[in-house]
């Protein structure tokens, strides 16, 4: 019996060109106080476009219902439980809302004189300061727009630095259990990949590392906690075996939520890292995005970090764009900044201690959810879960029912599917991260429902099979979508569609 | 919730750490604040930085009206704190919009396909350029050094170690790429020369040429923009290969330099090469018409080492309030917008002494007479106004200019004051 | 078949209480700048209070949730069509919450100073002009809180007036189409109320007005357009008969959506009037209220205007108190002022011809409807209709189907249902005032589930008696609630809940 | 549409309405303005006001800090733009978080029932005493001058023609109401006195004593508050028959005086007596839990000219702020920002003279050492500072009197110049 959710109406509505009239549109401008200029004139009339074919044309109003009666076809945080592996879905402050909407801030120019941008900078020295501490390193860029971003900067520099030392070397090598963006990172650095097959504990296997560790190597890149939720625990070994052959280690900070006020890479030996603040620091996805990832470095790498970077000239902040041994801009202007105020809320509104806490709340969550599933579900792997924990599907696919189906119906119970099928390393895997911002009523009717399914694929695995039941949009047909892509509104899809 | 698992304290949860990586200091960051002294806080940083000031910044950043309704909708729990919609059934707000989304983006620069958004305009470049190599499987680029600075100094560090020699292309005294320096450098190496127009001098290039030069050559032309609102008057690169660009302007607040929304436009026939997300349509179990991510076989998470691009997360959210930008100025409103730009800056222009002599949307290169810029701008600021860009910084033998924008943000009377600086 | 809505999953929540666990708390306080004091020292220990017995302890995030959920089972017009006849349910523009939080203006305090508020009286005096232009009249009060309110602030006016001439008289005249709140208002300033019948036109019948209306009479309350959506042809013979016997026309001017800039009440003979801001100028009604009532005046009656009132005195704005012959005040300081600068902004976005367009096409929608449904339903009057269209389910009730189960019915459609079963005139009635800001889409979409409605009835009448069907709450029983009636929730009824 | 109508314009559709009531003229209304201009206007008038000053002013209307959550649930347009909830089965947000707000105002106050909301506090006041009327079937009103004067004006205009005499009580010399004058004045003729508490000088008055004294002679009593915050930590009337009051300071800007939110809450036995809206609990079709609006019969729309009020729509938003607020702070927060409250209060008036001497909780009323109130203020004001209220205007006899207010938002520095314009 499902209470947790039951069935309502929700609106239909049209796309926004199929609810377009003519002459219709949703906003008026002011008065224009200079002369009219004919473009034609002013341009040339080979530089004057015809109308925007099948640009919408609808009112304030449409706008405003037809965006609300999207916006209620989603899930979201604000509704319930988003238990995403490796996604760190915890509450969004609504004050970093309105802290980034400040005025000042929000429509300060990037090429405004800095003397009129010292809240800016501040903000940013106070940001970089904070994350230096929590990760135990020496200097933070925030220039990187992501995480990945965050990976292909830190990698830049490691090659800057063994370049500077005489030899860029060849391979990054990649722990199996490493989430896609890093293989692909290192590509873009130019190096080639060498994957290292993890140990029966899901952890990166010494023996193995220590045999592939070369004079090519030009680094490790492993992710800490793993993406098994588990805590590399020869972490210290680890990274000697790299130092000693005059390898560097990068830390993929996605799951840094484990470890703030705990543990600090910079004191264990990384090299560098970088940090989610769409994950960690509660700035909002998005549905897909803004993020940033700040990228922290030992002192070794500082010379080579994006520019530009801030200097203290008297009592006021300046960019200093002489950095010789930088690897340059990786994107235009300073980085994600309205994402860097809400991550300094954060951090702000937690204190030192109150992000230690959240850190123990978190893995209290996720063992909680571990100890009462795993009498139902298979946990990958014995070893301690940290902020997450990771099940296989071995035991439901024995009833031909894989995680991808348990996720579905985990829909009609009224929750978000944990991460499907990731990481690679785990048949079936169902990667779940609560985080610490869930109460226990939540996850006890998390837990409750995840035993219901167990049950249900017992009795009835169709029924899972063939979830979810109760959402206006059934199960969606991916294969078709890939097989022929329709990725934009044509008035001809549009013909098509009615036809159907 | 402690008894369930057996432990004491939480402390308990963590003891199995190897006692030589716990940090078991204090963590150097103050006590917890209230909500009433962190917004008091950020008040203060805000007085901090230039409030009430006219401002004639341009360059990539641009200063126009955000209506209200955009915030209504991207502050909508159901949006702002929803992931990527990798679950379809239930993300079709997100993922409709992004197809609404990929759909405008077409429409707007005369491409088949566009993504679901990038990081920004600039690091949509060096993704553009890539692709070109994958598809031409050649491996130079050329750049016009009108393309925004700042722009080509990120394609400098992503094409560093991936074996992509790039060159820059010169600029005749008119503002615009010059021809002849193109045609002696394009060659059967070149993958795709970059572009952008209308340039960092706000001209507009001569698309339709170069694309026949450049194309005739077997190389993809690449034309990047800065200034979304000028689509809505100015011809777009419809003969372009690959269109990259930022949507800023479109409702994204400066926020002293991002977070934006990049995108890349192409043709049908590369949308396998294309980077990002893409947002398909499909149907559900029942027929119906529904929307889901789609070829994702081009992404890090399925193709690893081989994927297009390493990027994951993108703009969403910013892409979203382009979205509602672009649905509420509509087809007529964008293009009486980019008018009054037009309109703005030619007032302005007038009464300025110009650089170069080519057509040019809401920007323009002023030089000097007599005066320097920094004497100009600082004796501006006096005023309240922030004068145009400095162009030393980024054209050594452009010291003596200054890059102005006018918006349909810019007063009258503070662009007198600006001839008047001039001493015009 | 219904295609404006399907159905999804929504959340359930418990209420606050059963929410609680001890010690949670959403927010964090400033820190103390000065000494803390012992409360029971310094008021007394008799007069501190105990802990509030079973009071919320929720977090922050389960605040955002309830309430986010909570919102999740409510229709809105921001989702569609809300075709409430006399509640004038148009677009609210968000520009205008907007403005009513610029800081300057929603943190001003009543008694700051009259020199550090001129922007704030400024205001009020924009508006008392506009509202004074569109009525015609001479001058406005913004002090009343809703429409009721401004009905009280006009009678007691007319009474005030009439004293002044000698006598306050004993009756107020109450045509039976009126609303509740006018014979309740009259109530309330001492007048005994005598309902008039309404002409087979649903009109004043001016005969009957002409014999009752007596020196006993201070004076009439006429809705215009009245509550069946008809302009009252004879209003300026009825205001005739009224002022020749020494008595006041009232006008409600909840209809004024139907008048704005094509007649001025001012101009045919109105002597007071009020105006619902929440209908009329847009402000939103959020869920029952804030609303505000503004008054406007004939000549005759400003010195009875309640105070303060505004003086010009130099070049500043100043409140003056020295008003001998007003009634006093209705409420504490000015108004709704927030709901002032809502109407104030609409009236700004529109301008004289917006207004005046406004109600065309709010005239326009109004008959669209009844011409597409006048072959489905019974018309109440056949006179021309303004801004709405009533009708009455005489031939639905030979079905046993009433004007109520064709409401719930509409629901399913995924509509707001009409105002029902008001006014009293109309045999079960259907109140439906769509409002100029609605498509001709959705307007569309709005007749075809009338019609298929009425088709309904003659199929499968029990479909319809029984709606809605679609809903996450179903019917509601409204008779056992107002027989036992349980209005605030206790352990105990929590418990007895549990036992159901 | 026009054509379905068989129109062949809109003033077709009005053409009959009779030439002596067209008006055939153009409203002396500006043309429609821009968004932009129109959020511009506001900025100048919100300039034209106090901005950056420290505040001492309460008497009604206090200075809270309002948690950004508030807003957020209030802008979602599934509350801001729904009507009263009459269809109960698409009405349920409304409804449940109405009953928990009338939940939360008894457990506050101390009473069995309380409303949907009131227009505010002072309007409450009159439908507090046309209650007490209609339950005791007398006629007479006793109101203590302590009761803010504005709402005291409110009574008086309310029932003048209802035959309802009002009496003030007078107050002692410390600042609470004269319990002589009440037993004086109380006979078999009143139906209810009302009281404030904390009073309008910020002073907690004797509820329980006052209620043996009215009760035993079959009077009811209401008392009020303007300063809910105090229910936090001050004993509620408990012993009271009605209270009314305001909950301005629960999240609600202060607006320049309004929309606020009034409650009226009594005993289970008077419900039907009640004014206004309520919210009941009920099951639906299918016996599960729902909420409805209930007990109609007492008011306007079905009762008309015997209702219990002719109150219609109400102040349900602000309710919805003020239930947000509470639930926020919740059964400690709210305690501890009382407490907050009483200390800043009581440091700010252990420096200046105090006119009164009864306890006060976070008002009190100034004397004067030589200086004039006017004198200080505008010292004050010099300072950014806006001092506490002139009582003359209210209070004759008080002329060189100030009411002074301090919350958790006045500043320890504010407060030492406060006490320095003092010259204390
Ligand atoms: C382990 C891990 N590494 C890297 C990334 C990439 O971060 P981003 O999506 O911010 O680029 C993610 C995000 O999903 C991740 O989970
Ligand atoms: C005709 C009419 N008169 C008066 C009123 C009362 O107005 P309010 O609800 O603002 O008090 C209404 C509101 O429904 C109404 O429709």
């Amino acid at each position: 019996m499902i209470e947790k959710v039951s069935r309502h109406i929700v609106q239909e509505e049209p796309l926004l060109f199929e609810l377009s009239s003519p002459g219709k549109r949703g906003y008026q401008l002011p008065e224009l106080d200079v002369p009219a200029v004919d473009a034609k004139a002013v341009v040339g009339s080979e530089n004057v476009r015809n109308e925007i074919e099948d640009f919408p044309e609808v009112s304030e109003f449409e706008t405003v219902r037809h965006f609300t009666r999207l916006s209620t076809w989603n899930y979201a945080i604000d509704l319930g439980l988003y238990p995403l592996g490796s996604c760190t879905m915890k509450y969004n402050p609504r004050v970093n809302e309105l802290v980034a909407r400040t005025e000042g801030l929000a429509w300060a120019h990037p090429y405004q004189p800095d003397s009129l941008s010292q809240g800016c900078l501040e903000t940013i020295y106070a940001l970089e300061r904070a994350l230096a501490e929590i990760t135990g390193m020496d200097a933070v860029t925030l220039q990187p727009a992501a995480g990945a971003h965050g990976e292909f900067t830190g990698i830049l520099m490691m090659r800057a630095l063994l370049e500077k030392r005489g030899n860029p070397r060849k391979k990054i090598l990649v722990p199996d259990s490493a989430h896609g963006t890093n293989p692909a990172t290192a590509m873009m650095v130019g190096y080639s990949v060498e994957n290292i097959k993890s140990n029966e504990r899901g952890m990166v296997d010494v023996d193995v590392l220590s045999r592939v560790m070369t004079e090519d190597v030009a680094g490790l890149m492993i992710t800490n906690p793993n993406t098994v939720g588990v805590f590399e625990e020869n972490i210290r070994k680890i990274c000697g075996i790299l130092h000693d052959k005059g390898g560097l280690i990068y830390m993929d900070g996605a799951n840094m939520n484990a470890l703030v006020g705990i543990a600090r890479p910079g004191d264990f030996g990384v090299d560098v890292m970088h940090l989610n603040l769409h994950k960690t620091f509660s700035t909002p996805h998005g549905g897909g995005g803004p993020g940033s990832g700040a990228v922290a470095v030992a002192k070794v790498l500082t010379p080579f970090l994006p520019g530009p970077r801030l200097n203290r000239e008297g009592d006021a902040w300046h960019w200093n764009y002489d950095l010789p041994d930088s690897i340059g801009r990786v994107r235009a202007y300073y980085g994600n900044f309205g994402v860097l105020v809400r991550a300094l809320a954060y951090i702000m509104a937690h204190g030192g201690n109150g992000l230690r806490q959240a850190t123990l709340d978190a893995v209290l969550n996720a063992n909680y959810l571990r100890v009462l599933l795993e009498p139902y579900y298979e946990i990958a792997y014995k070893a301690p879960s940290m902020h997450e924990a990771v099940f296989s599907d071995d035991r439901q696919a024995k009833k031909g029912v894989r995680t991808g189906d348990i996720a579905k119906r985990l829909i009609d119970y009224g929750f978000h599917p944990y991460t499907v099928s990731f990481p690679l390393i785990v048949r079936g895997a169902l990667m779940i991260e609560p985080t610490e911002t869930e109460s226990k009523r939540e996850l006890d009717l998390f837990v409750d429902a995840m035993i219901s399914i167990a049950q249900e694929i017992d009795e009835s695995p169709e029924l899972v099979v063939n979830a979810p039941h109760s959402t206006r949009t059934l199960r969606v047909d991916e294969v078709t979508a890939a097989r022929k892509p329709i990725v934009r509104w044509t008035p001809k899809t549009a013909a098509s569609q009615a036809a159907d | 919730m402690l008894a369930a698992i057996g432990a004491k304290t939480e402390e308990d949860l963590i003891a199995y750490l190897p006692a030589d990586v716990r940090f078991d200091k204090r963590l150097a960051i103050e006590d917890g604040k209230s909500e009433y002294d962190i917004v008091d806080y950020f008040k203060q940083r805000s007085t901090e930085n230039a409030i009430g000031y006219a401002s004639f910044l341009g360059a990539g950043v641009y200063n126009h009206y955000r209506p209200v309704v955009v915030d209504t909708v991207v502050s909508r729990g159901e949006f702002l704190t929803s992931y990527t919609p990798y679950q379809a059934e239930i993300s079709q707000g997100t993922l409709t919009s992004i197809f609404e989304f990929q759909t405008m983006v077409c429409q707007l620069t005369g491409m088949e396909v566009a993504n679901a958004s990038m990081y920004d305009g600039s690091s949509a470049v060096p993704e553009a350029a890539m692709m070109a190599v994958r598809v031409t499987r050649r491996d130079k680029i050329l750049i016009a050094r009108t393309v925004h600075p700042e722009y080509r100094e990120v394609l400098a560090t992503y094409t560093k170690h991936q074996g992509i020699p790039v060159e820059e292309l010169a600029y005749g005294k008119n503002g615009r790429l010059d021809l002849d320096d193109l045609k002696k450098k394009l060659d059967s190496s070149v993958a795709a020369i970059i572009l952008q127009s209308p340039n960092f001098f706000g001209i507009l290039e001569q698309v339709p040429e170069i694309s026949h030069i450049v194309q005739s050559k077997g190389a993809l032309l690449v034309v990047v923009f800065t200034e979304a609102v000028a689509l809505g008057l100015i011809e777009p690169p419809r003969d372009a290969d690959i269109v990259v660009g930022e949507l800023q302007s479109f409702a994204i607040s400066p926020s002293y330099g991002g977070p934006y929304a990049g995108i890349i436009a192409t043709r049908e026939k590369y949308i396998r090469q294309i980077p990002g997300r893409l947002v398909g349509e499909t149907t559900d179990a029942q027929g119906r018409r529904a929307f889901c991510l789609t070829l994702a076989t081009r992404e890090q998470h399925i193709r690893r080492e081989k994927a297009t691009s390493n990027i994951c997360t993108n703009q969403a959210l910013l892409a979203l309030m382009a979205t509602v930008f672009m649905t509420l100025y509509g087809k007529e409103g964008l293009r009486e917008l980019a008018e009054q730009n037009l309109a703005k800056a030619h007032y302005l222009a007038d009464k300025l002494p110009l650089q170069f002599d080519a057509p040019f949307f809401n920007e323009f290169v002023a030089g000097t007479n007599g005066k320097s810029p920094q004497a100009i701008n600082s004796a501006l600021l006096e005023k309240k106004i922030v004068g145009g860009l400095e162009l030393g910084r980024f054209y050594p033998e452009l010291k003596n200019c200054t890059l102005w924008c006018a918006t349909e943000m810019n007063k009258r009377q503070d662009m007198d004051m600006v001839a008047e600086a001039f001493g015009k």
